[in-house]
């Protein structure tokens, strides 16, 4: 019956150099397991810059593929589409997750790790990622989801003696794929009633008129990712997971898994669902502002610095959902595609930054307490001023990067011009001065609190950290100080097959 | 054809699947939970699309079955290491990190 | 706009000079403190000699005009430039915040309050004296944000670490309070942007077309600019981050605090919110005038009810900030000359004031007013200099202060056209009252710390011996240009008057002021 | 007439270098007192010297000035107006108009400049030799210096801000000067007193001063082309008919506030007689020419506004005359009571300038700027006398009583002096009080005030009663205490006179201690008894008596035309000039005159003034028999008048004897008052005769005349001094000081309930609240956070229920 369903089936022609960020990762992927089952342990350590050397190799097709005016290349009958977007955040995700590598690369040498499955779990949930970017059809989103999810689940409970990284893992896993399975269901009931799973068609099919199954699809799906990026009230996982998970998995998670719950998102609800909007924006305006205010909120109250950074993570998320709130509005969806770019870019730059110097530190004080940051300027100025520079960053003062992500999610509200545009506008300002109170707390342990322990040997720094912090600061720095850059890119990220191009 | 009655099938085992996610203490079960969703969900593809006349439904469903797979793998590994570390499979010992 | 100067290096050179002395500090070991004192006040002072090179090249003849622009892409995206000018209301706070600058690192060369580490004291402040120099001098709105934030960090560190026992709350309210106004401030001016037609953030072109938003949207907008700027001059009720502020700040940031950053506020009215948005500035000048008259009154009663010196003086910048928001609100060009000359003079004046706090502070470790006593026996120098300043400080003519005061209240008597006479002639009175009230609150600390006999806890032979002594080589250093300032200023004022006045006359262009 | 006089030529007016330069005046002293504060300890006179020289160069500027200007009069005819000397520089600007500084010469500022120069420099000299040795010598002469260069610089002061500028200037340096002794709480005290209640009223200045402004300058600039702060353009305007009569009111009220203030008038005078805390050298300077003048002076520098504003002539009581005669009484009642005799005269200046200020508001103008000049010459006289007896006879106490007594004999040119002035100050003729006073009085009554005039007649009865039992007591009847050689002893004492010398002992070592100081020197002097003053205090009181019997013939109606020197030189002429040549810069000769004065014939100009001038002035100018013009509101299109007509009460001989009749009626009375008083206190009946010889004829109707004695002590003193006077004393200290001080501490307790209540509760607590509230709310909210995988699970499907239902319901 099948069979006489299926039409004549052609094999399709393939762009490979569309494909060559995915395919050598996964070859890199098979490499690196292979690699892993022959060596010996003693020389175990060449994994990791192996790795990296496979990410680094596949961010190489990405430039070419941006230098090369080639326009957007579609494959598989435009399910799969390269597009600017596609590869400005398919370079993000590459990128940080290179940093990661770096950050991970002293980590594992101390703690009980299995490199070569961590490599794999790592450039596998990368791989997710950058399918991700490209994907424009329910299947492949959803295969992308979870493939960059699974892998996620298992680095989270990594530590396997540790009963808080597997807490971390079982609750990240049984919640995320509830959520995966809330949102298989809503795309279940929009192909039903839209009867093709490529966005394109369904937003061809979803007109502006909304039946209750419509709508009902849509939410789900908005769900599904809300959960991917922790917006208030899904956000329950994260930190809990952040917290018990290992540093560097955390870093990856809040910077990495979380932009590409926005990718997932921003290709949704831009190429999907545009006509819908009057479902979608204000669901997003609640989600934005209760996420935001929320996670300043509760991080007020933390007293374990990686907490609070989830729940920091948790409100930078919110000023990020701030441009989805209107981007229905004619004319806006540019700017708000442009800020949410924006403010990714710089919250991954900054945010991977406050991840390694949480792990420099750490190493020392041996505790993961706010408290144990005082009188960190006392002993380690370098590493103090990189910190306030970074928290700076999150709190949107300038010079730092911060500061220009939350002007352009203004920017764009503010060019809505609706009144409501204007509330959420006012929220996120006492958002972003509320959320000092926490970054402000750090900073106050760092120059104006004693050493706690009295204990100021200082910091040692090891080689990779050290190249993640210049990396990043640099990144912060220059983004804040000549925000043109993010933004061009943020300009460029034309994503094909959205509205208002 | 009978598109309502796979329908309602599909949402009762959604429900049911739901219930049990939020009320079993049991690990296992939840997982157990979570697949009848994942059926659900399968079933309304295929219903949707005998009822569309397209393909994608199945291709869809038959790439939720394999995902379902791979997740249930992890799962249970995951269960298992719980078990390993604490000798329970309660849900309610899962509670070190809060607030 | 064309430039009228073929010098429009030298507003970015002296801008961004004192960075370039932090790049180099941040080279030198933080045991050498003595190199990075050096080092920090060589770059100041080259600062303040490309200062000093801008004031001879400026153009006073056409002082009402920008000069040295220069405008550069930056983010071109958001149509928004690099952006500056320079003039005749920039000009003075330009040139006082380097000035005021180094004369602090000078200071501070034997007076680096505890915790010590005097590189990052330093650093901060050079830090500091970049954001303060470019927010005079942005002619573009983002970039104005840009270095109007860029001060926030380095003051409260310089509270937060450096401050006296409460700090840390004084810091971190200081810093909420302003963030708090930034971020409505910012997104007004965003409004404001895209309500011009999203064509630029230059302030010259804002001014052209801000006229043309309908009034109520110009209210709205002036609102959230109101904020932002109010809480950083400090109006009303905005105020009470000020007086712990300024108590807990070691003395180098009351200073800054007091000379400069408390004028980034009226700075912004007078720059931005006003000549952009008239008709809601008519609508708003009553209001502001209530609250700047209340700020003088309830200014003056905190300093009555103050036990602590410096703490007095803190309250007394607010009533001070009362006359000059009073003269803004008048919206005539009386008014808003009279508030520019009332910047510096309070920048001079109370700048003065806080330094005397502070050396008096380290010669008895106690600025409780009760204590102190007969300082004029014991140093009479010192004694005098407060003195002095008390009566620059109540507006003495003949010293600085008058030309802030007394034409503030007299501009209140005639308001621009369209603003209820009566409402802001009552202001005038209430404002001359407050001129009483300030010489009562200034003579009164007077007459208890410096006459009468010493206390016995500090009389001579207590063991205070060695601590009190008056004043030192730095310190002499440090008052004499402020000193001098303030008479040059009070005898012949027309000196400043000539900058200020054609470039207020610009500003109120929309008033037919 | 216009035509006829456009044509008339231009007058020529004499000047001279010491005129066009006379705003150099003020400046010597004020580049004087630089010097002293920087080099004044290196020098050998300590810097004395510098404030000496530069006011004798002041007071020679000043001589050189008044030479000039009296030439410049006399070049013309009688009725024309004499344009002063105006210069201007712009000192500030606004809108591109600049506003002046410079000077503003005519015969008012000619006067007072020649006064204030003179009395300086004698008070300085007196100084050098009473403050000798003191421990801030220099800071005393920096201040005295800088005093009479505020003082100066508001006399030749072109505008108002000018003039602001000297008040508040003269403000700060009593300040310093009456604190100058601040280890003592209560100087500083007095100090801050002193400089606060001015301040309060130069509210009424700050306000009067804008309010005029902004109601002249639109009519100033375009027609005289200077701004509405320029004194000449204020004048012109007052006079012009141009302004409302509301806002010319409000100001010249707010003004003369201000006048209260610093001249010390009800209610307003209470700081005068503390003020005496200061040394006696800043006493004689303050009270007799310089800070309380001011604001007389200001009220006869912009004499039209208040002409105008106050309606003066206008028949009815006006402000002016009302708190004039108000104060003569209440201070003149006030100085029977008091035994320090510092502030016997403190509270004599009071009722004096309470003379001119009624003069001034009963149109008596000239009488009024006469006094001012007499009065100075005598009032410094009284207190340099007074400080010389501190000085050298009663170990510097003032007090009367206990300290004083039978000093004539021992200081004869002391005695003489006083005599002389108290003489003088009495208006007895031919004592050059006499001259001012009764012409004030005289004109008062001649304006109308009928009533005023009998109080001022009253106030001259008090003041020679008064200053009759202040020279009996001093100079008469047998030393006592410290004048009889004693010592004191307890400590109290030497702190409650007022310590001149305390810190002679210990000179210049910053750590004395005043009272251990104050034995010291008493010891020092209990060696000899009291004895007169070296030549250094004796000289300048010689001088100043000298004119205080001489000064008044400057200005003797009595004898005639020809000696109303100062009103020809002085009271600026009432004429018409037009202004050619709108909107000429300040100072340029832009007027020719307009009704061409002396060329009319005067019936003329008056025959026009019954049509066209206001009635009242009319008559004025009939019954002055002078030369009629039409200022005020009918000043006629295109010319301007800067001086309202003003009568002149044609002297009569027997209202002169009525007066001086009444002095001496009060003298006589008093005298014997003192007699049956002092005297029978003292038990020294055998003494009496003696003492008595003196007066005479008196004596025997006294001496036999016992019940006489019963009568004034029963009568006069208890129902007259005793009630009365003390009732208004006690007034005086607890109402009115009480309000002053009152108000001071009321506002600080104010200041603290705000301070707690409003700022810490309300306003910090509505801060500080909000952070803890978030803080709060975060607590709340960790419940949610519960960390039970099933509950997540249950929020995130209810979360997405509650979503989904809405939606379906919305869209259904």
């Amino acid at each position: 019956m099948l069979s006489a369903l299926a039409p004549a089936w052609t094999s399709p022609t393939i762009d490979y150099h569309a494909l060559a960020p995915e395919m050598i990762l996964a070859g890199g992927i098979v490499l690196l397991v292979l690699l892993d089952l022959f060596v010996a342990d003693a020389k175990k350590w060449i994994l990791t810059p192996l790795a990296s050397f496979i990410v680094l190799g596949a961010f190489i097709p990405v430039l070419t593929l941006a230098l090369s005016d080639g326009g957007v290349r579609s494959l598989f009958d435009d399910r799969y589409m390269v597009d600017n977007f596609s590869l400005v955040m398919k370079g993000l995700f590459l990128l940080s997750g290179y940093v990661v590598i770096l950050l991970t690369a002293d980590h594992l040498r101390e703690g009980d790790y299995y490199q070569g499955e961590y490599w794999f779990l790592l450039l596998t949930s990368l791989l997710g990622m950058v399918m991700m970017a490209s994907s424009r059809d329910l299947v492949s989103i959803f295969v992308s989801l979870e493939l960059l999810s699974i892998p996620a689940y298992m680095m989270a409970a990594w530590r396997k003696r540790d009963l808080r990284s597997n807490e971390a893992g079982i609750k990240y896993y049984l919640l995320g794929v509830f959520a995966s399975a809330l949102m298989l269901y809503g795309m279940s009931l929009l192909y039903g009633i839209s009867g093709s799973t490529k966005l394109v068609e369904i937003s061809k099919y979803l007109g502006t008129d909304l039946t209750s199954v419509r709508a009902l699809a849509v939410f789900f799906i908005v769900v599904g990712f809300a959960f991917k990026v922790s917006a208030v009230p899904f956000h329950t996982w994260a930190p809990d997971t952040y917290q018990g998970a290992p540093t560097p998995v955390t870093a990856f998670l809040s910077v990495a898994s979380k932009a590409a719950g926005f990718v997932a998102l921003v290709t949704v609800i831009f190429v999907g669902f545009p006509g819908s909007h009057d479902v979608w924006q204000p669901v997003f305006w609640i989600l934005s502002a209760l996420t935001m205010t929320v996670g300043n909120v509760l991080a007020l109250k933390q007293t374990n610095i990686v907490r609070m950074l989830a729940y920091s993570s948790v409100a930078q998320g919110g000023f990020i959902l701030m441009p989805l709130a209107v981007a229905g509005i004619d004319g806006v969806a540019n700017s708000a595609l442009r800020a949410i770019v924006t403010y990714l870019l710089v919250y991954a730059a900054t945010n991977l930054g406050v991840f390694a110097v949480v792990m420099v530190v750490a190493r020392k004080t041996r505790s993961g307490e706010i408290s144990s940051y005082g009188g960190l300027f006392s002993y380690a100025p370098g590493i103090a001023t990189l910190m306030t520079m970074f928290m700076a960053s999150l709190a949107g003062i300038p010079p730092f990067g911060g500061w220009f992500g939350k002007f352009a999610a203004f920017q764009s509200l503010v060019s809505a011009g609706t009144t409501w545009a204007y509330a959420l506008a006012i929220i996120g300002g006492i958002n972003s001065a509320v959320a000092f109170g926490y970054y402000g707390k750090i900073l106050r342990e760092m120059w104006m609190k004693p050493v706690p322990d009295g204990d100021t040997t200082p910091v040692t720094v090891y080689s990779s950290l050290s190249v993640a912090l210049v990396i990043t600061s640099v990144a912060t720095l220059v983004l804040g100080t000549f925000p043109g850059i993010p933004l061009h890119f943020g300009d460029i990220a034309g994503l094909a097959g959205a509205f208002g191009k | 054809m009978l598109l309502n009655q796979f329908l309602m099938l599909g949402a009762v085992l959604f429900c049911i699947g739901v219930y049990g996610v939020i009320v079993r203490k049991n690990a296992v079960l939840v997982l157990m939970s979570i697949e009848l969703i994942l059926n659900s969900v399968n079933i309304n593809l295929l219903a949707f699309s005998l009822r569309n006349g397209t393909p994608d439904g199945h291709t869809f469903a038959l790439y939720v079955i394999a995902v379902a797979a791979a997740e249930v793998g992890v799962g249970l590994a995951m269960v298992l290491l719980m078990y390993r570390n604490r000798r329970s499979v309660g849900l309610d010992d899962l509670s070190e990190m809060k607030g | 706009m064309e430039v009228l100067s073929d010098h429009n290096w030298v507003l970015t050179v002296g801008t961004f000079l004192p960075l370039v002395g932090v790049l180099i500090m941040l080279f030198i070991p933080k045991a050498d403190e003595a190199l990075s004192k050096a080092v920090a006040i060589g770059t100041a002072a080259a600062t303040l000699a490309v200062g000093v090179f801008t004031m001879v090249q400026f153009n006073y003849d056409k002082a009402g005009e920008m000069q040295f622009v220069a405008q550069a892409e930056w983010i071109s995206v958001i149509k928004s430039s690099y952006f500056i000018g320079l003039d005749g209301i920039s000009l003075p706070l330009y040139f006082l915040s380097m000035v005021i600058t180094l004369l602090v690192m000078i200071y501070s060369w034997n007076h680096v309050p505890s915790p010590g580490n005097a590189k990052a004291f330093y650093i901060l402040m050079l830090v500091l004296q970049t954001g303060m120099a470019g927010t005079f001098i942005a002619r573009d709105l983002v970039l104005f944000f840009v270095f109007f934030e860029l001060v926030l960090l380095p003051m409260y560190f310089m509270i937060g670490v450096w401050g006296g026992e409460n700090r840390q709350y004084a810091s971190l309210k200081f810093f909420l309070y302003t963030m708090f106004g930034s971020a409505l401030m910012l997104v007004a001016f965003l409004a404001l942007f895209f309500k011009t037609g999203a064509e630029s953030f230059a302030i010259p072109f804002l001014i052209e077309n801000g006229g043309a938003i309908a009034k109520n949207t110009q209210i709205w907008i002036f609102a959230g600019m109101f904020v932002g700027f109010a809480v950083k001059v400090p109006m009303f009720p905005f105020h009470t981050w000020l007086p712990d502020a300024h108590t807990q700040a070691p003395t180098q940031g009351s200073v800054i605090l007091a000379a400069i950053l408390l004028k980034l506020g009226t700075y912004g009215f007078v720059r931005i919110a006003i000549p952009i948005l008239p008709e809601a500035a008519k609508e708003w000048a009553p209001w502001i005038g209530l609250l700047a008259v209340i700020g003088i009154i309830y200014g003056a009663l905190g300093c009555l009810a103050q036990t602590d010196m410096k703490r007095l003086i803190a309250f007394s910048s607010v009533a001070h900030m009362g006359y000059v928001m009073l003269g803004i609100s008048t919206l005539t060009s009386f008014g808003m000359n009279a508030a520019m000359f009332g910047m510096v003079a309070h920048g001079l004046i109370t700048g003065m004031l806080f330094f005397v706090a502070g050396s008096v502070k380290e010669r008895y470790h106690t600025l409780e007013i009760k204590r102190l006593s007969g300082m004029l026996v014991q140093m009479p120098k010192l004694g005098w200099i407060l003195g002095f300043c008390a009566m620059a400080s109540l507006g003495l003519p003949g010293l600085a202060g008058f030309w802030g005061e007394f034409p503030a209240i007299l501009s209140a008597y005639q308001p621009a056209p369209g603003l209820n006479v009566t409402v802001f002639r009552v202001y005038m009175v209430v404002a001359a009252i407050g001129t009483v009230l300030a010489a009562g609150y200034l003579l009164w600390l007077y007459q208890r710390t410096a006459f009468g006999e010493p206390t016995e806890e500090f009389a001579a032979g207590h063991g205070h011996d060695e601590d009190i002594h008056d004043v030192n080589k730095f310190e002499w250093i440090a008052w004499t240009p402020l000193l001098i300032a303030i008479v040059v200023f009070g005898v012949y004022p027309q000196l400043m008057f000539q900058v200020l006045d054609p470039a207020v006359g610009v500003t109120l262009k929309a008033f037919g002021g | 007439m216009f035509s006829a006089s456009t044509e008339a030529a231009e007058v020529i007016l004499k000047s001279g270098w010491f005129l066009e330069n006379a705003f150099i005046i003020p400046i010597i002293p004020a580049v004087a007192f630089f010097l002293i504060i920087f080099f004044g300890k290196k020098m050998p006179m300590k810097g004395s010297e510098f404030g000496i020289v530069s006011m004798f160069a002041a007071l020679v500027m000043s001589i050189g000035a008044a030479y000039q200007w009296i030439q410049r009069v006399n070049g013309v005819s009688e009725e024309t107006y004499v344009k002063p000397i105006i210069r201007s520089w712009t000192w500030w600007q606004n809108d591109g108009v600049s506003l002046g500084i410079g000077q503003h010469i005519d015969g008012l500022s000619i006067t007072i400049l020649v006064v204030v120069a003179f009395i300086s420099s004698l008070v300085q000299i007196y100084s050098t030799e009473y403050l000798h040795g003191d421990r801030r010598y220099t800071h005393f002469f920096a201040s005295l210096t800088l005093f009479s260069a505020g003082m100066l610089n508001m006399v030749v002061a072109e505008n108002m801000i000018q003039l602001i500028l000297g008040w508040e200037l003269m403000g700060l340096c009593s300040f310093m000067l009456i604190g100058h002794w601040w280890e003592e709480g209560a100087n500083s005290r007095a100090a801050l007193k002193a400089f606060f209640t001015t301040r309060t009223g130069d509210i009424g200045l700050l306000v009067g001063t804008s309010v005029l402004f902004f109601a002249a300058n639109d009519w100033t600039q375009k027609t005289l082309g200077v701004s509405g702060f320029s004194i000449r353009g204020l004048s012109a305007w007052a006079l012009s008919g141009d302004p409302s009569s509301a806002a010319i009111t409000v100001g010249a009220v707010a003004l003369f506030i201000a006048c209260i203030g610093k001249s010390g008038q009800f209610p307003l005078h209470t700081w005068l007689p503390d003020a005496m805390a200061g040394p006696t050298p800043v006493s004689s300077l303050l009270h007799s020419s310089t800070m309380v003048v001011a604001g007389v002076f200001l009220v006869a520098r912009v004499y039209p506004v208040f002409y105008e504003g106050m309606n003066i002539y206008g028949n009815s009581v006006n402000f002016i005359v009302l708190i004039g005669g108000v104060t003569i009484v209440i201070a003149a009642a006030l100085a029977f009571v008091q035994n320090d005799i510092k502030k016997v005269l403190a509270y004599s200046t009071v009722s004096q300038l309470g003379y001119m200020m009624m003069g001034l508001g009963a149109g008596a103008w000239l009488p009024a700027v006469f006094h001012i000049f007499t009065h100075a010459f005598f009032k410094a006289c009284l207190f340099l006398g007074a400080g010389s007896i501190s000085h050298s006879a009663s170990h510097h106490s003032f007090d009367m009583k206990k300290d004083m007594g039978g000093l004539r004999k021992f200081m004869p040119i002391t005695f003489s002096t006083w005599i002389i002035s108290t003489l003088a100050l009495c208006g007895v003729f031919p004592f050059s009080g006499f001259f001012s006073k009764d012409e004030i009085i005289d004109n008062v009554g001649y304006a109308g005030y009928n009533f005023f005039m009998i109080v001022g007649l009253f106030g001259a009865f008090l003041t020679a009663a008064y200053m009759t039992r202040a020279t009996y007591l001093t100079f008469f009847g047998e030393p006592r205490g410290a004048a009889a050689g004693e010592h004191h002893d307890d400590e109290h004492d030497a702190h409650a006179s007022h310590d001149d010398h305390g810190h002679d002992a210990h000179g210049h070592d910053a750590h004395a201690h005043d009272s251990h100081a104050a034995h010291d020197s008493h010891d020092d002097h209990g060696s000899h008894g009291p004895r007169e003053s070296g030549l250094i205090i004796t000289v300048p009181l010689i001088l100043l008596a000298t004119l205080a019997l001489g000064s008044g013939f400057l200005n003797a109606p009595a004898f005639g035309e020809k000696w109303e020197n100062l009103k020809k030189w002085v009271e600026p002429r009432a004429e018409v000039v037009s202004v050619t040549g709108i909107a000429k810069p300040a100072g340029a000769h832009g007027e020719t005159r307009l009704a061409a004065g002396s060329e009319e014939p005067v019936d003329d100009g008056h025959s026009e003034a019954a049509d066209s001038g206001s009635h009242s002035k009319a008559e004025a100018g009939k019954d002055g028999g002078h030369h009629y013009s039409d200022c005020g509101s009918k000043t006629p299109v295109g010319g301007v008048c800067y001086a309202p007509q003003l009568k002149h009460a044609p002297f009569k001989w027997w209202k002169a004897g009525m007066s001086v009749g009444i002095v001496f009626l009060g003298m006589i009375l008093s005298w014997l008052l003192c007699v049956q008083l002092y005297t029978r206190k003292n038990k020294k009946l055998v003494g009496l005769t003696e003492r008595n010889k003196a007066l005479g004829a008196g004596y025997s109707f006294l001496a036999n005349k016992y019940y006489l004695d019963t009568l004034y002590e029963k009568i006069i003193v208890r129902s007259i001094a005793h009630p009365i006077s003390r009732g208004a004393y006690w007034f005086n200290q607890n109402v009115l000081d009480g309000i002053v001080n009152g108000a001071g501490t009321s506002t600080r307790k104010t200041a603290g309930w705000v301070y707690r209540n409003v700022d810490q509760k309300l306003v910090d607590g509505a801060v500080n609240g909000a952070g803890t509230s978030a803080e709060n709310a975060g607590g709340a909210l960790q419940p949610v956070q519960s960390g039970k995988v099933n509950q997540y699970g249950a929020l995130l499907f209810g979360a997405a229920a509650i979503g989904a239902l809405v939606l379906v319901i919305i869209n259904f």
